[in-house]
């Protein structure tokens, strides 16, 4: 609460900022402290569904007793799949109490990696890769359209609700900058106007194929291949005389 | 010898009207000086036969209210001096001068009656101080010039040696809290 | 005699070797006190007579009457030496020499109530 | 100093020594001859001496023989009442519970009881008549601070520290050990 | 903590443990594993297989430097701190976590150790605020101190200059630790202590890299018992006592090595005292006691001894409002009343924090004027042995043998709010060596898994006539070293008997098949300081009703536990009350003597264990309170039956004539005589039907969990000491 008015003064006297502190500060843009909120805190229902307690059954039977805590990050993500995309404390609760463990060891799982989000967030968690490949190839105009089209700022949810904008590091798919990941799919090779389209065919709850949108079907170069354009040799290519049989 | 009151320290708006009053005031004693000059210079031979040392004499005894008086005055002050009454302040005390005496003695102060035998010097208020010790020549009560403010106190005398002394108390906060035990409530 | 403990051992002397020659120093000390006694009177003006001065000289020696270490004899000797040059140097003053009547401390209670009462250890 | 005190107590006596005489100097004449090689080598100083000097300087060098148990008390110059009614505690200096260091208690101390403190009544400030309660002596073991305590009289007790700790090995393993209570909650 | 099914965790081979190098009276003897020989900076050392480094270093005397590092702890090896160099090793290792390896040669004073533990101080202090001056841990720092010896003067790392430092948000975990969480380096002790020692999950990490904080992540308070031991952990300033917070330094302060009297175990303190204030109290090891924790309410109830204090005698005025007046004044009105007093009217009570010097000057006192009536104000049941036998009310396992057994039962207790070092023992026992503990009584919560048997006192009768078929009888009846612990409060009811005569039967018939004839099977865990020391001298256990109906002076020595009210008396009696606290006694009281406080007096206090030991003088008696014992010899005097001791010393000799025990400090005697006393009992036929449940208080894990009517957890706090009812 307080770190909230802070910001909030802060923005106020952002110009003259420099002059009250001299360095900025250090700050991630998500809290490892638990605040309670009225979408999110301990007193909110949570319970799996019946077909995720199915499942919950099942990831339990993987791991041999003793070791029944390693289910936990796959319970975090059922819990964070059900709940629409994000992990309400109460949801952490229940993991605790499957897995019979401290529910601060469960804080801490949940706060260590950064795919669980511990906040409410749109339905479409656009995740826009920023890192120095996707950047030469024009990520700041993707961001920028991104922005545009849906009113998030990074780290923000759209005035509507249904977007999340995140600005995320490499995500693996650097062939194909710029990139970006809306929930589990990746849309890569992307232009101003493709994001832009991506983004009017979700508001419009449909779902744009993911991919290239180069028009490649994966990773291959954009001009056609320019090695290993021949017919692959047979065994035995270029084997010594002496050793062939 | 100053003899003239000398309004430099006073910043007064118009020194001379003060001079003016004062002096006006005490004529009919500048008179009796310019008389004794007169008689200073015809009356050698009595100052010789030391007849005006007796005059005074029965001058003081007079002033100071005949024999018994003077006795008693004696025996309270130790002294007898006869002068002009210059003022009195709001606790009794007379103020006295006669140039008469030479400079330092002649100004000094009967304190009032009530202190009987236990006068001393913190007795007399701060605006008379200044007048006794010659910080200046104009008496308080004349000098229009003096702060007066509501948060200024009464004079105070010294109470050291009396039951009103001051005496020192510890300003700190006590480490120990001791129990109160809770008053009966009944008989 | 306290069996296998070993009861004396062998140290360096202070000034003298055995008792004898203590002892002889004591006197010696005992002597020059007993003779200051009347310069002591006069020159701090003590108002003790010479017979209480020489009361608490016997005293002052007797107190240390069953110190049987040569070394602490030694040293006792030692120190009322430099007692007496402070005293005949006039390092002393009137009070220190008349500290040892202790005139002005008054006795602590020595009774157990009394010492409960005053709040003494 | 010494010689001062020393020429002042001279005396002439020459009796024989008394036959409770603990010297030891003089067993030194009864060594069997025939061990001895050659004369003692005497240096000039020893040759030039002056009679007194000589006899003083035999006594530096000869040694004497004292009872064990030395009681200072005497001649420390601290009041008597310290030494009769105090209690020296020795102990060894435990551990501070704030820090993991542990280089400065593998020693002994000693330190008085803790005598009265009062408190001035106007500033608060505490003040102590005990001119014993700032000595903390170090010694390297408590035999040594035994000894120190009996040299001045003073009576002493000794707190031994329990401090002896089962010695268990630690496993940074134990901290996953899938059998045992050890595993950790984090891990 | 995914926990075994104990009988799979039971089944487990012994062979995991290993012996302890010192004797420990009840240690296993195994056979050793051969020793292996390692060099510490050249100095031969033969330690066990899987020593770690830094063990092997400590016993040739070879400190190194640690901040994660605890012996009392899970190893982390997270600071990087011990690291050090090994010949043939190509990098630094953690000494904290290598274990030793035959002819290891360690360098721990080498180019490569030292500069790796500077440049593991230069990332430590990358974030560390320089904040020293106005931190209360400056002075007793290990960060402080060890980069001052191994630091390096300046830091290369300069992008600070332009991101700054790393800022953590405080976190509020209650009032009694404070936090300033950009202190923190991550050692993670905190979280080791709660988990393991104090039982509650509560702290943690969360976040990661540069985020990574230690905290409870929802805002909750740290409720544990032991909360106050993560100061102490802390090896830095980030989790601080809030009560001494920007109090004084330690440089400042002089300490006394003391007694905790708050609970029954006689825990060792450290009292920090400046001028003549008791600033904040430490716990002092004791392997035998407390090791080295210290419970919350020993620890913060100092600042109780500044609150509610008896400062002046006091005598009750013509309207009955105690005013204040000399002491001459208030030892005449008080020995008149004595003297005025047939001597079977005179009634003498002693409270929870008596001490034995007072204790027996009372008794003497009493008894020289020719009265018998000496009682404390727990009960105890008197059918059969009674007090008699030293070994019917002690604890007789003693703390640190706990440790040894490997079957508990407890019986009606919580040891948990009774006595919480000892829970923490238990604890200990049951993650290190397997005890497994059961408990009848309330299902309270006491940090471990139990076994529950029932809360009904007639199991234990059951137990003893072996016709219970529970499981928990097998056990007892299979276990190498079971241990019973009995609560003291659940002897103050009258089926007390019964369940003590039930319990002597049930540990003697477990004794009796033991291999071990020295181990000692029953324990009465009692519930105060002084309860132990006047059941020695020959107090009776409980003041009765009868007893206090025709009294017509009582003398109250500390008794506020509320036994005797103004109701229970007749109109004319005479109440005097010494103690150092304004409370219940004092409140019904004609005359007052104000007492010392445990931390005001050199006194002797036995533990449940039967162990004397004393308290020393850390600051004067606030006011005209005296020694306790002065009191009453002052009172004799006046009384005229003059008690034969003036000094300490004197009054120590009377304490060994009553009982040599009393004064062997630090020592405890064996008991014995059980089988006599279950004789004793039996032959009065002391058992009969019990069917009442046992209750024991509900476990309120911090001294301020009970709210009285004062409202605010924190004034609770102060009055903690005051008022032990009320916690």
């Amino acid at each position: 609460m307080l770190s909230s008015l802070r910001s909030g003064v802060q923005s106020l006297w952002r110009s003259s900022s420099r002059a009250l502190q001299t360095s900025s500060s250090l700050r991630h843009d998500s809290l490892f402290v638990h605040r309670d909120t009225p979408e999110d805190n301990s007193n909110t229902p949570f319970e799996f569904s019946p077909e995720n307690k199915q499942r919950i059954d099942a990831l339990l039977a993987i791991y041999p007793e003793g070791h029944k805590r390693g289910a936990m990050i796959p319970l975090l993500d059922l819990a964070q799949r059900q709940n629409g995309g994000w992990l309400p404390i109460a949801a952490m609760h229940k993991v605790a109490e499957i897995l019979n463990l401290p529910r601060m060891r469960v804080y801490e799982v949940a706060t260590f990696y950064t795919m669980f989000i511990r906040r409410p967030i749109g339905k479409y968690h656009v995740q826009i890769c920023t890192t120095t490949p996707c950047w030469l190839q024009g990520s700041d105009a993707v961001l920028q359209a991104i922005k545009d089209t849906t009113g998030c700022e990074v780290g923000g949810n759209s005035p509507c609700g249904k977007f999340s904008l995140s600005e995320v590091e490499c995500l693996g798919a650097c062939v194909n900058a710029p990139m970006m990941q809306i929930n589990d799919d990746y849309y890569e090779d992307l232009s101003v106007e493709d994001t832009k389209k991506i983004i009017e065919q979700l508001k419009r709850d449909e779902k744009p194929t993911p991919g290239p949108r180069s028009g490649r079907y994966a990773s291959e170069p954009l001009g056609g291949l320019t090695s290993l354009t021949e017919e692959p040799k047979g065994p035995g290519f270029g084997l010594q005389d002496a050793l062939k049989a | 010898m100053a003899r003239h009151p000398i309004h430099k320290a006073v910043n007064s708006p118009s020194p001379d009207t003060q001079i003016a009053i004062y002096y006006k005031k005490n004529s009919q004693w500048i008179n009796n000086q310019l008389f004794l000059v007169f008689a200073y210079k015809m009356s050698n031979i009595a100052k010789y036969l030391a007849l005006d040392k007796v005059a005074n004499f029965f001058n003081i005894i007079k002033q100071n209210g005949g024999i018994r008086g003077s006795l008693f005055k004696l025996y309270r002050q130790d002294e007898l001096k006869d002068g002009q009454l210059v003022g009195e302040d709001n606790y009794g005390n007379k103020y006295f001068e006669n140039p008469r005496y030479f400079y330092g003695r002649n100004r000094w102060v009967e304190y009032s009656d009530k202190f009987y035998m236990n006068y001393d010097g913190s007795q007399v208020p701060a605006e008379w101080f200044g007048w006794l010790h010659y910080k200046t020549d104009l008496p308080p009560h004349l000098d229009p010039n003096r702060p007066k403010y509501k948060w200024m106190l009464d004079w105070n005398e010294n109470l050291s040696g009396t039951t009103g002394q001051y005496t020192p108390y510890s300003t700190t906060r006590p480490k120990i809290e001791a129990w109160q035990p809770k008053p009966k409530s009944s008989v | 005699m306290c069996g296998m403990k070993p009861v004396c051992k062998i140290v360096k002397p202070l000034l003298t070797t055995n008792y004898y020659d203590a002892h002889v120093r004591v006197i010696g000390l005992y002597k020059a006190y007993y003779r200051f006694i009347p310069y002591l009177l006069r020159r701090f003006d003590i108002p003790k007579s010479e017979e209480d001065c020489r009361w608490k000289l016997r005293e002052m020696f007797y107190k240390n009457a069953c110190v049987t270490d040569i070394r602490v004899i030694d040293m006792l000797v030692i120190k009322g030496f430099m007692n007496l040059k402070e005293m005949t140097n006039n390092w002393q003053q009137k009070g220190h020499v008349i500290a040892n009547w202790n005139p002005s401390i008054e006795n602590k209670p020595c009774d157990f109530v009394g010492k409960f009462l005053a709040g003494v250890d | 100093m010494l010689k001062v005190i020393a020429t002042t107590a001279k005396t002439s006596f020459s009796r024989s020594l008394p036959a409770f005489s603990t010297c030891t100097t003089r067993l030194a004449g009864e060594i069997d001859p025939t061990c001895r090689k050659e004369a003692p080598k005497i240096d000039s100083d020893t040759v030039t001496a002056l009679p007194e000097e000589a006899k003083e300087k035999m006594v530096y060098e000869c040694t004497i023989c004292v009872p064990t148990k030395v009681d200072l008390s005497p001649i420390t110059g601290v009041p008597e009442e310290h030494v009769k009614t105090r209690r020296v505690r020795i102990y060894q200096p435990p551990k501070n519970a704030m820090q993991s260091g542990t280089n400065n208690i593998h020693h002994w101390e000693m330190e008085f009881d803790n005598r009265q403190r009062w408190e001035n009544p106007l500033m608060g400030w505490t003040s102590t008549g005990d001119p014993l309660s700032n000595l903390k002596l170090e010694f390297t073991s408590p035999n040594e601070a035994i000894e120190h305590c009996e040299k001045n009289g003073w009576s002493w007790y000794v707190d031994v520290p329990k401090i002896e700790k089962e010695f268990r090995p630690k496993n940074y393993g134990l901290n996953f050990s899938w059998n045992r209570r050890t595993r950790v909650s984090t891990k | 903590m995914l926990r075994q099914p104990l009988s799979k965790a039971l089944a487990l081979s012994p062979c995991a443990r290993l012996a302890p190098v010192t004797g420990r009276r009840y240690a296993q003897v195994q056979a050793q594993p051969e020793k292996v020989e390692v060099f510490i900076d050249d100095k031969p050392v033969y330690v066990l297989p899987g020593t770690t480094v830094l063990q092997a270093a400590a016993l040739v005397g070879v400190e190194i430097p640690r901040f994660c590092y605890h012996e009392r702890l899970a190893v982390a090896g997270n600071c990087r701190m011990c690291l050090v160099e090994v010949e043939k090793s190509p990098k630094p290792v953690a000494a904290c976590a290598m274990p030793v390896m035959k002819g290891m040669r360690v360098k721990t004073t080498s180019d490569l150790t030292r500069k790796a533990r500077e440049g593991v101080m230069e990332f430590l202090l990358v974030n560390h605020p320089l904040d020293c001056p106005i931190c209360d841990q400056g002075g007793e720092c290990d960060l402080q101190d060890q980069s001052m010896a191994f630091g390096s003067d300046k830091s290369r790392f300069t992008d600070i200059h332009f991101s700054g430092k790393r800022a953590v948000e405080d976190k509020d975990v209650g009032p009694l630790i404070k936090t300033v969480m950009t202190r923190c380096i991550h050692c993670t002790r905190c979280i080791r202590f709660a988990s393991e020692v104090a039982g509650i999950d509560d702290l943690g990490t969360t976040g990661r890299g540069t985020d990574m904080q230690v905290g409870t992540y929802v805002e909750k308070m740290f409720l544990s018992e032991l909360s106050g031991n993560v100061i102490d952990l802390c090896p830095v300033g980030a989790l601080t006592s809030k009560p001494y917070s920007f109090a004084a330094r330690p440089w400042e302060t002089r300490r006394i090595d003391s007694i905790d009297v708050l609970d029954p175990l006689g825990s060792n303190i450290v009292v920090a005292t400046r001028t003549n204030e008791v600033l904040r109290i430490l716990p002092r090891t004791n392997e035998e006691i407390n090791e080295e924790w210290l419970a919350d309410k020993s620890r913060f109830a100092c600042d109780g001894l500044k609150r509610q204090r008896l400062v002046t005698p006091m005598v009750a005025d013509s309207r009955g409002n105690l005013t204040p007046v000399e002491w001459e004044d208030a030892i005449v009105a008080a020995a008149q009343a004595i003297r005025d007093c047939p001597p079977e009217k005179l009634v003498a009570v002693a409270g929870e924090m008596a001490d034995a010097e007072a204790l027996v000057s009372l008794k003497d006192l009493v008894n020289r004027l020719g009265g018998e009536h000496v009682y404390t104000e727990q009960s105890f049941p008197l059918a059969g042995a009674g007090t008699d036998l030293r070994s019917s009310y002690l604890f007789n396992t003693k703390i640190a043998n706990v440790e040894e057994s490997d079957f508990v039962l407890l019986i009606g207790t919580n040891v948990r709010f009774e006595a919480p070092l000892l829970n923490a023992r238990l604890r200990k026992a049951f993650i290190h060596k397997e005890t497994d503990v059961a408990l009848i009584g309330p299902n309270v919560d006491l940090t471990y898994e139990y076994m529950h048997v029932g809360d009904s006192a007639s199991i234990v009768k059951e137990l003893a006539s072996g016709t219970s078929n529970h499981e928990v009888l097998k056990r007892l009846q299979s276990a190498k070293r079971p241990v019973l612990i009995l609560g003291a409060d659940q002897l103050k009811t009258p089926e007390g008997a019964a369940l003590l005569a039930y319990t002597q039967e049930l540990a003697l018939k477990l004794q009796g098949k033991l291999e071990d004839k020295e181990w000692k099977v029953l324990n009465v865990l009692q519930r105060n300081a002084s309860q132990v020391a006047a059941l020695d001298m020959g107090y009776k256990p409980g003041v009765t009703a009868d007893a206090l109906k025709n009294a017509k002076v009582v003398y109250l020595l500390g008794a506020d536990g509320g036994q005797v009210t103004r109701e229970s008396l007749p109109k004319d009696c005479v109440v005097i009350y010494q103690g150092h606290h304004g409370d219940r006694g004092a409140s019904i009281a004609d005359v007052v003597f104000p007492g010392a406080a445990y931390t005001e007096k050199r006194a002797t206090f036995v533990n449940a264990e039967g162990r004397p030991q004393q308290t020393l003088v850390a600051v004067t008696p606030p006011g005209k309170a005296r020694e306790d014992w002065k009191i009453i010899r002052a009172l004799s005097e006046v009384v005229g039956a003059g008690l034969p001791y003036d000094t300490m010393d004197e009054v120590r000799e009377r304490l060994a004539d009553v009982s040599p025990t009393l004064v062997c400090y630090g020592e405890v005697q064996d008991n014995n005589y059980f089988a006599q006393a279950q004789a004793l009992t039996q032959a009065l036929h002391c058992y009969f039907a019990i069917k009442r449940r046992l209750i024991s208080p509900e476990c309120i894990p911090l001294l301020y969990g009970a709210l009285s009517d004062e409202g605010h957890p924190v004034v609770v706090l102060r009055a903690a000491l005051s008022d032990p009812v009320s916690m």
